[in-house]
C-alpha cells in the first residue's frame, strides 16, 4: 500500500479498493462513507476544541492578557474543561417556547458546515467529495444555516433573541452576494467551480499574486464578506451582546449552546479554507518565478502542512479583525454590502474579465 | 398602494433593557418602546440599588458621611469626599492650609483621569470592541496604584476628613505621578487611533444622540456631556474651588452636541487633568495636612451648599444644620440622575445599538442615579 | 444502494409533505417544507444532477424558506396556533387533493419510461455553463437575458415601493 | 458627479486606512508579549505584597509580651459608621492606684460589616489598633467573619491611659 505525505489519492485508492475486495461493493461503498464521517466528526470535534484555545490565546495577546493558565500545560486542556462544564450543566428552556424547533435550531445548524467541509482539498488527494460544482455547493450549503439561527431566535420566545434572529438573517443573506461575486472572480481565471481544478491552476502561482489588482481586491471583498456571514467580528450584530445579550442564542445553555459556539468555529474554519483554496493555492506550495532551488526546498514541505498554514493565517486575520474592531450598527453593515462591497465587486468582475481577455495576468 | 401601506398595523412593542443587562452597567431598567429596532421611548426605572444614602447621613457625624460619598460615584469617589468636605468646612468657615488644596486637586484630577479612562474602555466595548475595555483598565491600574499607595484603598478611598487630609501623602507619591504621565501620554495617542480615527465608531457615533444646547440646559444635564452640546459649565472655571483657581486649564466647549462631541470632549479632557496635574506636582506647597478641628464637628445652623466637578458633571452637597452632632438633612445633587433624564429626548427615534452609545457617551453610574 | 437511498428520501418527501399541511404551528411547516426541499435536492444528486441540486438548494432552501420564516416571524408568536379547519373544508380539499393525485398517477401510468435511453446525459457544469450563454442550438442566451431583465425589473420595482414608503 | 464619485472611493481608502492604524495598535501588542501586564495571582502570593497604608482589616497591636494598648475607651466604636466594633469591657482595679479602671474584656470587629473607612484607626487615642496588610478575607461561613481583635490573656500595657 504506497503512502505518500506529498500525495494522498494512491493511498485513498488503495483503501477503496481493499475495502471493496474485502466486502461487496456496496458494503465496501458504506465502510468507506462510514470511515470518511468518523474522521470528519472527529475533526470537527478537534477543531473545535483547538480553535476555541487559539481564539482565547490569541485574544489575551492582543488585549496583553495571559489568557487561560489554568488547566493543564499552558491551559491547553481548558476547552475540554468547558466542554465536560457545559455537558453537564441543565439545559434550560423558557416557558411557551416551541421546544421541537428550539431543540431542532442547533442541529441545523450544525448541517451546514458539516456538509461543506466535505468539499475542502486539505491535499492533493485528501478530498472527502470533488464536484464539479465545488464552489457553489458550498455556497449552497451554507445558505441553510441562516434557517437555524432563525428558528434559534423565535422559538426562545425572547424579543432579544428574535431581533437577532431578525437581523443575522438580514445579515446572511446579502453577505452572500458578496461572497459569491469575490468567489466567482477568481472562477473567472480559473474557468471551473471544482476545487480540486482551482488548487491544481494554481501550481504555477497563486492566484492572488497572478491576478494582481482584481484578485486582491476580490480577496479583500471576501474576507469582509465571510466575515459577516459567519456572524464573527466587527459584524456580530446577531449576538452584539452588548446591545441584545445574546441575540438569537440568549436562551440556550448547555450542550444545545456548544453547538452554536461549534458551528460558528467550524465555519471559521471553512471561510479560511475556501479563502486559502481559492486565493492561496489550497495546500500548494510557494514557487516563485523559476528559482528552482527555492522552488523544489518548499516542494519539500508536505501539502498538508501548507493547506493549514495558510489556514491559520487567514483565521489569524479574522481574530484580527474582531478583537480590534467596534461593531458596526445593522443599517451600515447594510449599507455597506450594499453601496460599497456589491458595486465594487461587479466592478471587480469586469476588471477580472478584461484581465482575462487581455490576459494580463501572469 | 398608499392605502394599503396604511392599512397595514404596526404593532408598536415593550422591551425591557435591563435590570440586568450587559451594557445598563448595574442594575438600571429602561423599559423600551420599540417600533422595529427603532425607539420610540425610553423609560427609565429606578430604585434597584438604592440604599438611602441620604437618609443614612442623618444619623452620622460629618466625619461618617464623608465615607458615604465613596460609594455614591465610585469612579469618582475622591471629588464625592471633596465635596462634602468642603461643604462643611463652609460652614465652620474653616481655611485648609494650601497643601491640602493643592493635594485635593492633583488627587482630584487623577480620579477624573481614571474615570475617564474606565469609561474609554467600556464605551469601546458597548460598540463590541473588546479590546479597548482592557486597555483601559491596563492605564487605570497605574492611578489606582498610586491611590492604594497614598490613600490606602484602591476605589473607595476616603482620603479626605473634613479640615483636610487622612494623612499626608506618600513620599512616592510625586515620582510615580510623574512616571503614570509618561506612560500615559504615550497611551493617549493610542486611543485615538484604536477608536476615534476609526471610521466604524465615527460612523456609530456622529450625529447619534443629538442634544441641543438649550435641552442640556433645560434637562441639567452638566459635565462632558453638556459641554459637547455647548454648554459652558465646568465648575472648576465657573465657581473655582480647592486650588483650581491657580492653575492654568481649558474648558472643553464642543458645539456639535453628538455622541461624537461627547466622546471627544472627555479625551480632551484627559489633556487637560494632564496638564493641571503637571502645573501642580512639582509645586505642592510644605505644610500641614490638616487644619485643626475639633474631634466632634457641629456645625451652625442654617443651610449649606458646594458644588464640584465630577468626572460625569456637577455634583452638589446641600446640608442642612441644627446644631447637632450630625446634619438634619443632606441632599446629594448627582449628576447621573440628571443626565439620565435627558436619555429619552436624545435617544427618540434612534436604534437601540445608538441607544448603547448614547449611554455610553452620557457615562452613566447607577449608584450615582440612585444613591 | 441507489434504490434504497431512493426510497428514504421519496418517503421523506411524502411525510414531510403531510406534515407541512396538516401541522398547526406554522413555522413548524415552513421547516417540515424546508425538508421536503432538500430531500428533493437529494434526488436531484441522486440523478447526477448537480447542478439542479445546488440549485435547488441555494433557491428553494436557503432563499425561499428564509423568505417564508422570515416573513412568519414578523407576523405571528410563538405560541400561536392555526385554528383546526373545519369538516366542510376538510371534505373538499379532500376532493382537490384526491382529483390532482388522480391526475398525476394516471399520467405518470400513461407515460411509457423507456427501459435506459443509450445517450447519457452531459450534466457537467461545464456544459451547463457554455449551453445557458451559447445563442447557437440548444442554447440559452435568450431566456437567460429575458429572466436577467425580468429579475431587474423586479428588483427596481422593489426597491420603488420601499423608497414611498420611506418618504410618507 | 465627478466630485462625488471622488469621494467615494476616498471614503473608502480613509475608511480601509483608519481600520489599518486600528489593527497597528493591537498589532503591535501581540507581536510584543513582553509587556502583557497579566498577574498570575495564586501563585504569586508570595511575592505579593501590599502597600503599608494599604487597608486590609482592623488588628489590635500586640507586642511580644502579648500586651496592648487598647484602654477600652470605645472612641473607635463610636467612630465606627457601620456599628462594626463592638467593645465589651470590664472592671478592674488598678495596681498602681487601687482605683477601679475599664479594661477591655472582648473587642468584637465584625469584618463583615467593615468598610475600610479607617475611622477608627484616626480616633483611637493610644495608637492600639491598626489596619493590616491582609487581603483574602473569604471564608465559607460567616460566623468566622466575627473576630475577637485581642488575644486571650492578653493585658494592656503599662502606662497607657
Amino acid at each position: 500500500m504506497g503512502f505518500s505525505i506529498y500525495d494522498f489519492s494512491d493511498f485513498i485508492n488503495n483503501i477503496h479498493a481493499f475495502l471493496i475486495e474485502t466486502f461487496s461493493p456496496a458494503i465496501g461503498n458504506i465502510i468507506g462513507m462510514a470511515i470518511v464521517a468518523v474522521c470528519f466528526l472527529g475533526f470537527i470535534a478537534l477543531l473545535g476544541l483547538s480553535l476555541v484555545y487559539i481564539e482565547r490565546k490569541v485574544c489575551a495577546l492582543f488585549q496583553q492578557r495571559l489568557g487561560p493558565m489554568r488547566v493543564g500545560k499552558w491551559g491547553t486542556a481548558q476547552t475540554v474543561a468547558d466542554i465536560i462544564k457545559l455537558i453537564f450543566k441543565e439545559p434550560l428552556m423558557t416557558k411557551d417556547s416551541d421546544k421541537f424547533l428550539f431543540n431542532l435550531a442547533p442541529f441545523i445548524v450544525m448541517i451546514a458546515p458539516v456538509m461543506a467541509i466535505s468539499l475542502i482539498p486539505f491535499a492533493s488527494g485528501l478530498q472527502a467529495v470533488d464536484f464539479d460544482i465545488g464552489i457553489f455547493f458550498i455556497v449552497a450549503v451554507s445558505s441553510i444555516g441562516v434557517t437555524g439561527i432563525l428558528l434559534a431566535g423565535w422559538s426562545s420566545n425572547n424579543k432579544y433573541s428574535l431581533i437577532g434572529a431578525m437581523r443575522s438573517g438580514a445579515q446572511i443573506v446579502s453577505y452572500e452576494l458578496s461572497v459569491i461575486l469575490s468567489l466567482l472572480t477568481i472562477v473567472v481565471l480559473s474557468g471551473s467551480l471544482q476545487l480540486s481544478v482551482i488548487v491544481e491552476s494554481q501550481r504555477e502561482g497563486w492566484w492572488i499574486f497572478r491576478g494582481h489588482i482584481p484578485a486582491i481586491i476580490a480577496f479583500i471583498i471576501f474576507i469582509v464578506a465571510s466575515t459577516a456571514e459567519s456572524n464573527r467580528g466587527p459584524f456580530d450584530m446577531a449576538e452584539a451582546e452588548s446591545e441584545i445579550t445574546a441575540g438569537f442564542h440568549t436562551e440556550y445553555s448547555g450542550i444545545k449552546f456548544a453547538y452554536f459556539f461549534l458551528a460558528e468555529y467550524v465555519n471559521m474554519f471553512i471561510i479560511a479554507a475556501v479563502g486559502a483554496t481559492i486565493f492561496f493555492g489550497g495546500w500548494m506550495p510557494l514557487h516563485i518565478g523559476n528559482i528552482e532551488f527555492f522552488n523544489n526546498a518548499m516542494d519539500l514541505i508536505p501539502p498538508v502542512i501548507w493547506f493549514f498554514m495558510k489556514v491559520s493565517a487567514i483565521i489569524f486575520l479574522l481574530m484580527w479583525f474582531k478583537w480590534t474592531f467596534p461593531r458596526l450598527r445593522i443599517d451600515q453593515m447594510l449599507t455597506l454590502e450594499w453601496k460599497y462591497l456589491l458595486p465594487l465587486n461587479i466592478m471587480n468582475i469586469l476588471l477580472m474579465s478584461l484581465v482575462v481577455l487581455t490576459d494580463f495576468h501572469f | 398602494m398608499e392605502e394599503v401601506a396604511q392599512n397595514i398595523e404596526t404593532q408598536e412593542y415593550f422591551i425591557n433593557m435591563g435590570p440586568q443587562h450587559p451594557s445598563t452597567h448595574g442594575v438600571l431598567r429602561l423599559m423600551l418602546t420599540l417600533d422595529g429596532e427603532i425607539i420610540k421611548k425610553v423609560q427609565p426605572h429606578l430604585g434597584y440599588i438604592h440604599r438611602s444614602i441620604e437618609k443614612m447621613c442623618e444619623k452620622d457625624s460629618y466625619q461618617q458621611v464623608v465615607h458615604l460619598t465613596d460609594r455614591m460615584d465610585y469612579l469618582g469617589c475622591h471629588i464625592n469626599n471633596e465635596a462634602v468636605c468642603l461643604t462643611v468646612e463652609k460652614g465652620l468657615e474653616l481655611e485648609v492650609p494650601d497643601r491640602v488644596k493643592v493635594i485635593r486637586t492633583i488627587i482630584s484630577e487623577l480620579t477624573r483621569l481614571s474615570s475617564h479612562q474606565l469609561w474609554w474602555g467600556v464605551m469601546g466595548m458597548d460598540l463590541g470592541a473588546i479590546t479597548t475595555f482592557l486597555y483601559g483598565f491596563r492605564d487605570r491600574e497605574m492611578i489606582t496604584d498610586i491611590f492604594e499607595e497614598t490613600c490606602g484603598a484602591r476605589l473607595t478611598m476616603n482620603y479626605n476628613v473634613p479640615g483636610g487630609l487622612m494623612f499626608d501623602i506618600h513620599p512616592n507619591f510625586q515620582n510615580r505621578t510623574k512616571q503614570f504621565l509618561e506612560h500615559f501620554k504615550k497611551k493617549l495617542p493610542e486611543y485615538d487611533k484604536l477608536l476615534t480615527g476609526n471610521v466604524i465608531f465615527t460612523e456609530r457615533t456622529k450625529g447619534i444622540g443629538y442634544l441641543s444646547k438649550e435641552d442640556a440646559i433645560s434637562y441639567g444635564v452638566t459635565g462632558p456631556s453638556a459641554r459637547a452640546s455647548g454648554f459652558s459649565c465646568d465648575v472648576r472655571k465657573k465657581n473655582p474651588y480647592s486650588a483650581y483657581d491657580r492653575v492654568d486649564f481649558k474648558e472643553i466647549l464642543f458645539t456639535e452636541g453628538d455622541c461624537f462631541a461627547r466622546y471627544q470632549a472627555r479625551i480632551a479632557e484627559m489633556w487637560e487633568s494632564m496638564k493641571i496635574i503637571e502645573q501642580l506636582i512639582d509645586n505642592i506647597p510644605e505644610g500641614e495636612y490638616k487644619a485643626k478641628t475639633k474631634a466632634v464637628i457641629k456645625l451652625p445652623p442654617g443651610e449649606y451648599y458646594q458644588r464640584v466637578e465630577t468626572p460625569r458633571g456637577e455634583l452638589g452637597v446641600y446640608i442642612i444644620s441644627d446644631n447637632k452632632k450630625n446634619p438634619y438633612r443632606v441632599k446629594f445633587r448627582s449628576p447621573g440622575f440628571s443626565n439620565l433624564s435627558a436619555l429619552d429626548k436624545m435617544a427618540r427615534g434612534f436604534k437601540i445599538a445608538d441607544l448603547v452609545a448614547i449611554m455610553s457617551t452620557l457615562d452613566l453610574v447607577i449608584p450615582d442615579i440612585d444613591r | 444502494m441507489e434504490q434504497i437511498v431512493f426510497y428514504i428520501l421519496a418517503s421523506m418527501i411524502v411525510v414531510f409533505s403531510v406534515l407541512t399541511v396538516t401541522t398547526r404551528k406554522i413555522l413548524r411547516g415552513a421547516v417540515y417544507l424546508l425538508t421536503v426541499l432538500l430531500a428533493t435536492a437529494g434526488l436531484f444528486f441522486l440523478l447526477n444532477f448537480n447542478f439542479l441540486a445546488a440549485v435547488q438548494l441555494t433557491v428553494y432552501a436557503g432563499g425561499i424558506v428564509v423568505l417564508i420564516i422570515f416573513s412568519i416571524m414578523l407576523t405571528s408568536h410563538v405560541n400561536e396556533k392555526l385554528e383546526s379547519t373545519g369538516n366542510k373544508k376538510k371534505f373538499f380539499s379532500f376532493i382537490a387533493v384526491l382529483a390532482g393525485a388522480l391526475i398525476c398517477i394516471s399520467t405518470i401510468l400513461d407515460y411509457s419510461f423507456k427501459e435506459k435511453s443509450g445517450i447519457e446525459i452531459d450534466t457537467s457544469m461545464n456544459k451547463i455553463g457554455k449551453d445557458l450563454l451559447s445563442y447557437g442550438d440548444g442554447g440559452f442566451v435568450l431566456p437567460f437575458e429575458v429572466i436577467s431583465i425580468l429579475l431587474l425589473a423586479a428588483m427596481i420595482g422593489a426597491i420603488v415601493l420601499a423608497k414611498r414608503e420611506t418618504q410618507n | 458627479m465627478i466630485g462625488s464619485i471622488k469621494k467615494y472611493f476616498s471614503d473608502i481608502y480613509n475608511g480601509v486606512k483608519s481600520l489599518f492604524t486600528g489593527m497597528k495598535v493591537t498589532g503591535h501588542y501581540v507581536t510584543h508579549p513582553g509587556e502583557i501586564i497579566t498577574q498570575q495571582y495564586p501563585e504569586n502570593r508570595d511575592t505579593l505584597k501590599m502597600f503599608e497604608r494599604f487597608r486590609g482589616e482592623v488588628v489590635l497591636i500586640h507586642d511580644e509580651n502579648n500586651e496592648h494598648k487598647c484602654t477600652g475607651c470605645s472612641a473607635c466604636e463610636l467612630a465606627c459608621p457601620n456599628g462594626t466594633i463592638e467593645i465589651i469591657s470590664d472592671k478592674a482595679i488598678d495596681e498602681e492606684t487601687g482605683k477601679p479602671k475599664k479594661i477591655i474584656d472582648t473587642f468584637v470587629y465584625h469584618l463583615q460589616m467593615c468598610t475600610f473607612c479607617n475611622l477608627c484607626i484616626l480616633a483611637c487615642p493610644t495608637d492600639a489598633i491598626k489596619m493590616a496588610q491582609t487581603y483574602e478575607h473569604s471564608v465559607f461561613d460567616r460566623s468566622e467573619l466575627t473576630k475577637v481583635l485581642n488575644k486571650p490573656g492578653s493585658k494592656i500595657m503599662q502606662g497607657i491611659k
